[in-house]
This record gives C-alpha cells, structure tokens and sequence, in this order.
C-alpha cells in the first residue's frame, strides 16, 4: 500500500497511460493518444496539483483504514467485480476473428465524419460541457476576496462562498 | 477572356450600395469619407461597367448570357432570380455609371456648402446603385425591386431638401404619380407570371421573353379581344409612362426640379426616366410579339409609338414658355423621352436607345451646366433674371453649347442629331402612320427653338439679375472638368451612331458592325436628314430673332412670344393646365373619397368596435372568475403536494456523499447480481 | 491472441479497483481518481466492443469513448476546483468532513 | 570508377550504379536494410525500430553537443565576448569536457527527498522528449515511425514532460524546486494550447495527422519557384510565429525559462539535481527544442522539401537540417536578445493574445481554402492580401489595445537621475 498520495496520483496516471496503451494495442490510436493527452497531460496534473494546493503536509500521507469501511468497501467492490467476472466467463462469442489484434484498425478520417456529421450535437454538447466546466472551475477555485476598498466594484458582490458559510454557521446555531 | 465578369456582375450594383448602406452610418461630419465612399464604389463599379460592356461585346462572352439562381421557395415553387449580359444590359451598365460618375464628381463641388453633404451622398449612391440593379436584371420582379428602389431614391432625393415645401411637395407627388404606373406595371408581372410561370426573362428557352412563352402568349385571349401578349404589355407599358414621365403622368417631372441640380440630371440623364425606356426595351420581344416579323406592327407598339410622339411635341411645345431654367430641361426630357418610345414604338429599337445613351450625356451635360449657372448666380433658376454669362462664365458657356447643339440636333458632329435622324428615319418607315414622322419633325423645329430662347436669355445679352453682379462667378474645377468630359463624349459619340457605321446598333442586336458608307447617301437619308436640319435651322432662326437680335433689358419685360400670341404663350405656361384639371378631378374625387371613408369610419365601423370591446371586456371578467375560484386553487394545490412530496423525499437525504456513494455503489452490486443470477 | 474477453477481463478489475477505492477512501481526491478508474473500465469496455465489431462498424464506440473522455475532462476540472473551494473553507479535503449537502 | 556514377550496395544483395544525388538521398535507407539484411528473421521486426533509433539518439546527441557550444559560442558573440575557445578547434570540443565533467561529478541527494521520484524524474523527462524525435521524418522515407496520428503522438508523449517536471520539483522537497516545478508546469499547460492549435490549422489544411504526409502536402511549387510551404500562405506564416513563440515557452526557453529563473528561484526543478541526471535534464531540454524545432520545420517550413526545383538535388536530410539549424539559430538568438518575461505578463501574453490569435488562425485558413474558388485576374494577391490582413490586422491591434489597458509596453529603462 502507498502511504503517499502524489505516489499514488503518479501511479494513477501510470495505469491511465496504460489503459492508453492497451487503446493503441486495439487499434484504436486515436482514442489513445487522445486519452493520454487528456488524462496524463490534463487531468494528471490537475490532481497534483489539488494535491498540493490542498494537503497539509501531515495529510500528504494516507490515512490508515479502518477495519469497518476497508470490509465493507472491499465487500461490495469484490461483488461488484465478482459479478462482471462471472458473467464475463459465461459469454460466448466474443473470442472471434474479429478480436484479432490485427484487425482493421479506427480511421481518424471516420471518427472526425462522424463527430462532424451525425453525432455533431454530441460533439457540440461536449464542447459546451467543457466550455462550462472551465468557466465554472475558474470561478470556484477563484481565490475569495475581502471586500476591499480600492476596487468598487468588487465590493458589491458577494464574494463566493459567502452565503454558504453564513448558512452553515446558522445550521449549526439552530 | 470577360467571361468572369458575367459571374461577378451583382458587385457592380452591389458597390454604391454597399457605399450607401456605410454612409448611412456615417457621421454628418464625416463629409470626406462620403465623397470617397461614394465616387470610389462607383469608380469601382464603373470600371467593372465597362469590363460588362466589353464582356457583352458580340462574341466575347461564352454560352449563355444570363445567371439565375433560386431565391426562395414556396412548398416546391422556386422563386428565381438572376441577371443577364447582354448587349443592351452592357450599353446601359456603361453609360449609367459613367455619366452617374460624373455627376458624382460634379456634386463635390455643387454641394460642397450643403450641410447634409453625407446623406446626399448616401441617397445619390443608394440612387445609382438601385439604377445599375435595375438595368442587369433578367428576372422582372428583381426588376421590379430595383424600379421601386428607384422610386424610393428619387423620392428622397427630390425631396432633399424637405424644409422646402415646395420640394416636399414635389417629392410626394412624384412618388405618387409614379405609384399610379407602378400599378399597372405590377398587375402586368403578376399576369405574365399566371400566363407563364416564370418572371426570368431569359432562361435558356424557359424564359418569359423566349419563343416558347411568347407562342403561348399570343395564342390566348384576353378581355376585349386583345392578346394576352397585347393586354401584359400595354400593363408594363403604364409603369414606363408613369416612370418615364410619357403623357398623361409626366405632371411630376417638371416638378422633380426642386431636387439639388445633380439630382435632376441623375433622374432626367442616367437614371429614373431611363427607366421606363429601358423596361420597353427590355421586354421588347413580348411588345413586338403580337405580330411577328415585321417589327412596330403590334398594338402594343402603335399605343406606344403614339404617346410617345404626342408627349414628343406637347412637351416641347410647354417647354417654349416656360421660365425656370431647370424646368425648361425637364420638359425638353419629357419631349426626348417621348423621342425614344417614338422609336420603340414603330420598330427601331436600336436607334431609340441609341437616343437614350445620346440624351443621357447630352442631358447630363445641359443639366450641370445649369446647376453651373444657377451656382453662379446664387441659386437663381429664373432666366428672366440671368443674361450674359458667358462672360463670367466662358466653360459653362460652351460646354452647354455643345449640350444645347446636341439637343437640337445640330448636324453632323453631335450625337443628338443622328439619334434623332435615326428616330425619324425609323418613324417614316414606319407602315401605319406617317402622323408621328410630322409631330417629330415639328417637335425638332420646337426643340431648336426653346433651346435657342433659353441660350439666348441665359449667356445673351446683359446680367438682368439686380446687386449680385459682381459675384457671378466660373464654377469650380471640380463641376467644370465633368461638363468638359461630358461635352467631349457627346461629340465622340456621334460617331458610332451614323448611318453609315451604326456600330452601336449593331451590337445591341449583337452583330459586328461594318462601314457601309453607301448609306449615308441614299436618298431617302439624305431627303430626311436635310428635313431635319432644316426645320432645326427655322426653330434656331426663329428664337434668335425673338430672343437674341434685341436681347431684353429688365427681368420684368414682357416676353416676345407672349406679345406675338398671348392666348396660346399663357396656355402653354400654364402647362396646359394638366395639374389643375388632374386637381379638379382626381385629388377632388380622391378627397371626397377619403371624407365618404372619414365618415364610414367615424359613425359605423368606431360602433360596431365598441361592441366588439365590451365584448372582448365581459369575455375577460368570466376569464378573470374561472382563474381565480378554479384554476388557481387547483394550481395551488398541486404545488403543495409536490412541496409535500419534496419534503417527505429530502428526509432520505442524508448529505454525507459517502454514504451516497455506497448506496449507489450497492445499487451497482444489486444489479450486477440481477444481471448475472436473474 | 488478445481476444475481447482479456479487455473485458481487465476492465472489470479495474472497475473493481476503482469501486473499492472510492468506497473505502476519506480523501476526496482519492474518490475522485477511483472514479475516473470506474470510467475508465467503461470506456475500455467501449473499446473492446468497437474492435470486436470491426473498427469500420464499431466506429461509433470510439466516438462514445471521445465524448466520455471528454466529459470526464470537465468533470475531473469541475471536481478538482470544487475540492479547492471547499478546502478553503474547511482546511480539509476529507468527505467526511465536507459540508452537509443537505439543504 | 567514373563521374557519372559509383557502385553502391542497394539493401540486402543489390549491388548496382547509381549517381552521387541517389546515393546520398537514398543512403541512410540502404544502409538500414543492409544492416537488417544480416539478421535472423525473427530479429528483423526489432531491428527494423531499433536502427532508426539509435541513429536517431546517435544524431540528436551529438547535435546536442554541437549545439550546447553554438549556444555558447553565438551568445557569446552577441555579448560581445569571445565564448568558449579552449577545448578543441575553436573550442568545439568544449561538450566532450563538459560531459566528462558532468559525468565524474557527485550525484547528490537530499536526505529528506523522494529518492524513487527523484530519481526517476530525469528519465520521465527525457525518455518521452526522445519518442517524440521518432515521428519527425528527416527525409525522404527518412522516419522513425509512421504513425497515423504521428502529430498526436508528439503531442501526447511530450504531455509527461510535465508529469517529469512535478516529480522533479515535488521529490527535491525544496521550496523553490517545488516552485520551479509549479511554474513550469502551469507554462507548459498555457502554452501547448496556443501551439497545438497553430498545429491543428496546418491539420486542417494538409488533411491529415500524418507528419509524413503534412510535408508531402507541402510540395511542389507555386509558379515554378515558391515553394508551397505552408509558411508560404497567411495563415502559415502567421502560425509560424505563433507556433514559434509558444514553442519557446512550452519548452521553456529564453525569454520564457522563468521555471529556472535563477535570480529567483535558484534553478527552478533542477535545483537539487547535479552530475548525470542534471546533464539528463539539460539534455532533455535540448531535446525538447529540437523536437519542436523540427516539427516546426516539418509543419510550416515544407520539412525536408528543398526551396527550389534545382536544389533538389541534394539530400532531402541535408535540407531539414538546415532548417532546423536556422530554427536553432533563431533560438538562441531569441535568448540572447530578449529579457525575461514576468509571470503574470507570461501567463497574459498566452491566454490572452496567443491564445486568441491562434483561434482565428483557424478561421483564417479556413477562409483562405474557401477562396480558394476565386479564379478572375490577381485573385490570388487578392486573396493572400485578403487573409493576412484577417490576421494581421487583429494580431497588431489586439497587441495595442492590451498594451495600452493593461499599461504594458516597451520597457522604460530607468538609470539613477
């Protein structure tokens, strides 16, 4: 078990570049590189980051498990895991010419005519998701100001956050 | 080698209206960004003119003249639009923008002192560039569009100076009168597209103007025993006349003077009055179609043929009398115009817009010597109030010579006269009648002689004009150098159109021309053109002895004309009453139909609308009664219980997110174990 | 031979490592990793099947696969930034110790 | 042996004549499969990848070299001092002494620090660098590999760069390791936008992901004589710029290398690394900007396609090193010319102007194929005049109004008054 949490954030991203590899290893190049992109190059970074913006340096360490949780978090995921197995192993027909590593491999040309064409409201709803998602990460994680005095405007706004703790502080008095 | 102009040809209009559309943005300060905005798109759209003309030159341009494309669609009916090169569309485009151009230039200087120097332009270009639209249609509704964007231009333009009343006045009326013709232009379109199916002239074979339409056009029957053909054209023919100020709707021509000077010679030279001609020339073959072969034969064409030489005369006749300067010039265009539908109507439909491009640069040209004299006296428009120019004003002077010889048909070296030769070559040919030959003869006699009485009393003679004397002055270089270029294109033109090389004839029926100097001398040539010159020579003689040998001394002496005939001068002074006999019918009658509808409106249709409203308003209460005893208890209720409901749900939220995560996570197994066992 | 079924195979145990890791962490960012994991498993599955159908027929797999990664890049930022904020507040980036949700 | 020709071993067995032009455009391929030629079957497929990259890093470590001492000796040239002039001819062997130095040096470790991650750190950082070097074709048939996403791959692997910078600074467990570490990686992650996306135009444009088959895309010529280099175009040689000035950031270069800034933060990442694995980093870094040196040639700049017709002649890798020497020599020019940016004018000057600009880039070369269907008389002035003023005009008053709202501008040197 890794007792630091950037070892496993690196491992993490480790084995999202090899989920990467196997993509490539099904042909699907593509997908792969994008995913490495993204995961390694994006979403690996940010969670460093979190990590460091975020742990005390007594907390960069993992906590210990308590025995409750480790069982019952173990229990449930083995059966989970357990059942894709066994119903895994009673399939048939999976197995086939087709699943040759030297099949035809995934036309960049037609995945972009399909992301263009019939599937571009999917395309377009994914961009608007990001667009959406970076505005509203830029605003969340905005650092939150004091009303000061030097910017005017400023001052009339709420700062973020603001209402929510004033509502957590009543929920606690009540 | 121009085959691309035929695909470029929408930017020609598109230019000044581009221009225009940017100037109506622009500030009122920003005067020179609008005189470069507008001469620059007309420069670019006068090169390309040109490119179009050379493109349209007989064998230049590659199979299939016109482009169309659909504009809209109405359930499986495409709407076509498109545009055409061909010769007549080339010629126009050219002569258009070039005089258009010039009178541009000449605007910087006339209007120079003008506060509202960027709208003008921006109304001169909307002007020109509607007209350039008009002129490259092939479909009549685009057309019709650009006629009536037209309309609206001269509409704005005349009326320029709306704190005028009189130019107000004159805007509305010459909106309105040519509403009446727009009329009967629009009925006509919409029976040709009922007839036909199709508003595009030309369309390889499918057109209204081609064979297989005119076939079925003439076939059929209309009221009274005309042809449909007949019927549909004497239809546009009433645009034409409204448009092109024919008898009896010219009454808004003269009146348009009240516009700034390059404004009338944009309408009476380039422009609006081309119009109209121009449309009867367009839709030539549906005129002539009734009767084939031989053209001028149609009755669409004799109706023609004889407004066009009874305007001819009349307008000649009230221009003699008259005293305006500017109004002089627009009755001699009433009179020129009446010329060209002379020559369209009894088959020469070369020579009819050969007389059109010639007057269009004559016209100009004697229009901005005009506004060059009116600039130099002040603003004073009467000619009993100017005299002796030439003196102040030595370029002003020839160049509206030379306007002046061409418009009378001076022989030989002006463009006017062999245009005009050619009308009347055209109208003795002509089998039906010789009347409309004599009426022209009579009119050229006229035109010599008014054109002789306004020279005489505007250069001739002494200034009659009081104090402002020493401040007559030449015009600036800016308004001289168009006229100069004007006067040189109007001799330079005369060239192309004689009979012994009708070149330009010849390439509006798109055949190379050749010299056949043979022609000039047949006899019945020479018999007609000696005709011509010598009743132009009486009208000169005759306007000289009245007006030049003993030139008047004060503005206030009575004319000689009217001393010789006093019944007949006032008569035609008072432009043969046309306005006040169209007041006492149709504005009368046009007004005690609007008071009969005052009245309806008042007594009957304002009860029967109260009724409506407290109908409408106990329609509301029993609304208002049902909301608020049934549905909004209802309504209310309902929301209650969904609040209910919501609050009865959120008791099962714990908000700790991890024990929504082993919720979902046991979910997750329950399915996996539904999905594998059951 | 690699066949669909080792795809499958893997994907499961990832699922699996990914389920257990977000059921027994405290730490949100932890969470967080085990359920890109889970997403991860999913899209392998996608995968799998696109290439088992023949990439020409399965192309619309991978088509999926690039929306969830997609969908997945904004919700690993959204979440990240959401740990910030609430680290802020608390000092802590534990779920336990995260505000109630409850209104 | 006469002129026209010598005799060469063509591959495995062919021995025939063949003219100097061939011999050197086709040798290095000859020479592969000679050598693969000898090889037991089962041994030929690794062979195949293997030869290629050791020739690779063969060439790119001694380019590497070279290429410390050219950046030595020209800055030195620009300071108006001699450079290094002691080691060797010229002092062009100074690399050599440098790396024995390097190489006999202590390898320290702090105590406290992450042993593993610092260790691994140095070769994070170079081995992807080096994998991106295998999709830049070199020549004609002169590439590593091929793959058919060969732009995405140079994308994606060069995203562990950063990975490698956060171990870096994150195992030293110093604080301005650590700081190097976060401001190199937030550079990096700024400025690959601005870069992939000048790529994604030339993307757009060629059709296609293939390196090999952007610089086919690229060749001919325009009348004759301009080379159709994408750089030749609006919108390429806008994207040059663009793609040069991001380039210079992601592989944090001069006037962008604040991640080791010293009069700030020490030496940024590599503050606890000394001996072997520094001289690792450091040759990562020469290996980043080569890699971005030669995609930028193969992307803009027709890659191994020769300027003329009659210069084809010479070797097709003779002509993409040159341009990749010009792009070095750009490089170091750029670092010896300009001062260092501050952070927040870093950050500014990504996001908010090269970022921008790159997407209507995008839009520019998108108009420039759609007018592509003007065919009437300087239609195509018209058009190139058309799309570099779409670009142009924005890139020069965009740049004035952010200089002048945010007070940026030339800098005032202030002496004591």
């Amino acid at each position: 078990m890794l007792r630091r949490l950037v070892h496993c954030a690196l491992c993490w991203t480790l084995s999202m570049a090899g989920v990467a590899g196997l993509y490539i290893l099904a042909g699907a190049e593509f997908l792969g590189l994008a995913q490495l992109i993204v995961y390694v190059g994006a979403v690996a970074i940010l969670i460093v980051f979190a990590i460091l913006l975020t742990q005390r340096r007594e907390l960069l360490s993992i906590e210990r498990l308590t025995a409750g949780s480790w069982v019952t978090g173990v229990a449930v995921a083995g059966l989970v895991a357990g059942c894709l197995w066994i119903g895994l192993a009673y399939t048939r027909g999976l197995g086939g010419a087709g699943g040759a590593s030297g099949g035809p491999a995934l036309e960049t040309r037609e995945l972009g005519e399909l992301l263009m064409g019939r599937y571009v409201v999917a395309f377009e709803v994914a961009g608007l998701v990001l667009t959406v998602a970076l505005i509203g990460a830029v605003i969340l994680a905005l650092p939150f100001e004091q009303p000061r005095e030097a910017s005017g405007r400023r001052a009339d706004r709420p700062a973020a956050g603001e209402g929510w703790d004033a509502r957590r502080q009543g929920g606690q008095g009540a | 080698m121009m085959s691309w102009i035929r695909e470029w040809l929408w930017l020609i209009p598109l230019a000044p209206l581009a221009a225009a559309g940017l100037l109506a943005l622009t500030p009122r300060a920003g005067r020179r960004r609008a005189a470069w905005l507008g001469i620059g798109s007309l420069s670019v759209a006068t090169v390309l003119s040109w490119a179009a003309f050379f493109g349209a030159w007989p064998g230049a341009g590659g199979a299939g003249r016109e482009v169309n494309f659909t504009w809209l669609t109405f359930g499986r009916t495409p709407l076509e639009l498109g545009w055409v090169l061909d010769p007549l569309t080339g010629a126009m485009l050219a002569m258009v923008s070039t005089v258009a151009l010039l009178i541009f230039v000449y605007s910087l200087g006339d209007m120079r002192a003008d506060p509202n120097f960027t709208r003008f332009f921006c109304f001169l270009s909307f002007f020109a560039g509607s007209m350039l639209g008009l002129v490259m249609a092939n479909s009549l509704l685009w057309l019709f569009m650009c006629w009536e964007l037209v309309g609206l231009a001269s509409y704005l333009l005349i009326g320029f100076w709306f704190e005028k009343p009189a130019a107000a006045a004159a805007a509305k009326k010459a909106f309105l009168v040519t509403r009446i013709g727009d009329l009967g232009l629009l009925l006509g379109l919409i029976y040709l597209y009922t007839e036909t199916g199709t508003l595009l002239c030309y369309d390889e074979g499918r057109g209204c103007l081609e064979a297989a339409a005119l076939a079925g056009l003439v076939e059929r029957v209309s009221v009274g025993g005309i042809t449909v053909a007949t019927a549909i054209s004497l239809l546009i023919f009433c645009g034409a006349i409204g448009k092109s100020g024919q008898v009896p709707l010219h009454v808004w021509l003269p009146d348009a003077m009240e516009g700034p000077t390059p404004v009338s010679a944009l309408i009476h030279a380039a422009t609006m009055v081309a119009a109209g001609v121009f449309l009867v020339a367009r839709v030539y073959p549906l005129m002539d179609a009734d009767v084939a072969g031989e053209p001028g034969l149609s009755a669409a064409l004799q109706g023609v043929a004889w407004v066009g030489a009874v305007t001819a005369v009349m307008a000649a006749a009230i221009a003699a009398a008259q005293f305006d300067l500017k109004r002089i010039l627009a009755y001699s265009t009433v009179s020129q115009l009446g010329y060209m539908m002379m020559a369209l109507g009894v088959g020469g439909y070369a020579v009819g817009m050969f007389h059109l491009i010639a007057h269009a640069f004559f016209k100009a040209l004697l229009f901005l010597g005009a506004g060059s004299a009116i600039h130099g006296c002040h603003h004073e428009r009467d000619i009993r109030r100017m005299g002796g120019l030439r003196r102040w004003m030595p370029v002003t002077f020839a160049a509206h010579a030379v306007g002046m010889m061409a418009l009378a048909g001076v022989p030989l070296f002006f463009c006017g006269f062999w245009s005009k030769d050619g009308i009347l070559h055209a109208a003795w040919g002509w089998p039906v009648s010789r009347l409309p030959f004599l009426l022209g003869l009579a009119g050229v006699g006229l035109t010599a002689f008014y054109m002789m009485r306004q020279m005489a009393m505007v250069y001739g003679g002494e200034y009659r004009g009081g104090q402002l004397k020493k401040e007559i002055h030449e015009s600036p270089a800016v308004m001289r150098v168009p006229m100069v270029i004007l006067a040189v294109a109007v001799v330079l033109l005369s060239v192309v159109g004689t009979p012994a090389w009708p070149w330009l004839e010849e390439f509006l029926e798109g055949r190379e021309a050749a010299v056949r100097a043979g022609d000039l001398f047949e006899h019945e040539t020479l018999w007609i053109m000696g005709a011509s010159a010598l009743v132009m020579g009486a009208g000169l003689v005759a306007g000289w002895r009245l007006y030049g040998r003993r030139p008047q001394r004060r503005a206030d002496a009575p004319d000689p004309l009217r001393m010789a005939q006093p019944a007949v001068f006032s008569l035609l002074e008072q432009r043969l009453r046309f306005d006040e006999v169209y007041e006492a019918t149709v504005v009368r009658s046009a007004a005690w139909a609007a008071e009969a509808w005052d009245w309806l409106e008042r007594e009957v249709w304002q009860g029967l609308m109260q009724w409506a409203g407290y109908g409408a308003l106990a329609a509301g209460w029993l609304s208002r009664l049902s909301d608020e005893y049934l549905v909004n208890p209802a309504f209310d209720g309902g929301c209650e219980g969904v609040r209910g409901c919501g609050r009865g749900m959120s008791g099962w939220h714990g908000g700790r997110l991890r024990i929504y995560l082993r919720v979902v996570a046991a979910g997750m197994a329950a399915m996996a174990v539904w999905l594998t066992w059951g | 031979m690699i066949t669909a079924h080792h795809y499958l195979a893997v994907a499961a145990m990832l699922f699996g490592i990914g389920l257990a890791g977000a059921l027994t962490r405290r730490n949100s960012i932890l969470v967080l990793m085990s359920i890109e994991l889970m997403l991860n498993a999913a899209n392998l599955n996608l995968v799998a099947f696109g290439r088992q159908a023949g990439w020409e027929q399965g192309s619309q797999a991978a088509l999926w696969v690039m929306c969830a990664i997609a969908i997945a890049a904004a919700e690993s930022g959204v979440g990240l930034a959401l740990i910030l904020a609430i680290y802020r507040h608390r000092r802590s980036a534990h779920l336990d110790e995260s505000p109630p949700l409850k209104g | 042996m006469n002129m026209e020709g010598i005799l060469a071993l063509t591959g495995w067995g062919g021995l025939r004549w063949v003219g100097p032009v061939e011999l050197f455009e086709r040798g290095p391929v000859w020479l592969r499969d000679w050598a693969v030629g000898w090889l037991p079957e089962g041994a030929k497929v690794w062979a195949e990848g293997l030869i290629p990259a050791v020739a690779v890093l063969a060439v790119f470590g001694l380019l590497f070299g070279l290429a410390t001492v050219a950046e030595r000796k020209l800055l030195g040239r620009i300071q108006n001092r001699p450079g290094p002039n002691r080691v060797g001819p010229y002092g062009w062997l100074q690399f050599a002494a440098d790396g024995v130095k390097m190489l006999t040096k202590e390898d320290v470790v702090p105590r406290s620090a992450d042993r593993v991650l610092h260790f691994l750190a140095p070769i994070v950082m170079l081995a992807p660098v080096a994998l991106s070097l295998a999709v830049i074709p070199y020549g004609r048939d002169l590439v590593a590999a091929d793959p058919r996403c060969g732009l995405l791959f140079f994308f994606a692997v060069g995203s562990a760069a950063e990975v490698a910078a956060f171990m870096a600074g994150w195992s030293s467990r110093n604080k301005y390791s650590l700081l190097g570490a976060m401001r190199a990686i937030a550079q990096m992650i700024s400025y690959e936008l601005p870069l992939v996306l000048s790529a994604l135009t030339v993307v757009m444009m060629a059709g296609s992901l293939s390196l090999v088959e952007i610089v086919e895309a690229q060749s001919g010529y325009w009348w004759g004589v301009i080379p159709r280099w994408h750089v030749m175009t609006p919108w390429g040689l806008a994207g040059l710029l663009l793609f040069m000035a991001a380039a210079a950031a992601a592989s944090n270069r001069a006037p962008f290398d604040l991640p080791e800034g010293e009069s700030e933060i020490i030496g940024g990442f590599m503050t606890e690394y000394s001996g072997f694995k520094y001289a690792i980093f450091f040759m990562g870094e020469y290996f980043g900007m080569f890699a971005v040196s030669g995609l930028a040639v193969t992307l803009f700049l027709g890659g191994w396609q020769a300027p003329l017709a009659v210069l084809e002649a010479a070797p097709s890798y003779g002509w993409f090193f040159l341009k990749l020497g010009v792009m070095i020599a750009w490089f170091i020019w750029v670092r010896g010319t300009l001062p260092r940016l501050r952070v927040d004018h870093l950050l500014n000057f990504g996001w908010k102007y090269l970022l921008p600009l790159g997407a209507l880039n995008l839009l520019v070369a998108m108009v420039w194929r759609g007018l592509g269907g003007w065919a009437f008389p300087g239609a195509g002035a018209v058009r190139w005049l058309a799309c570099l003023a779409m670009i142009g005009l924005p890139a020069i008053l965009w740049g004035r109004l952010l200089m002048r709202s945010r007070g940026w501008g030339p800098r005032v040197y202030r002496y004591a008054s």
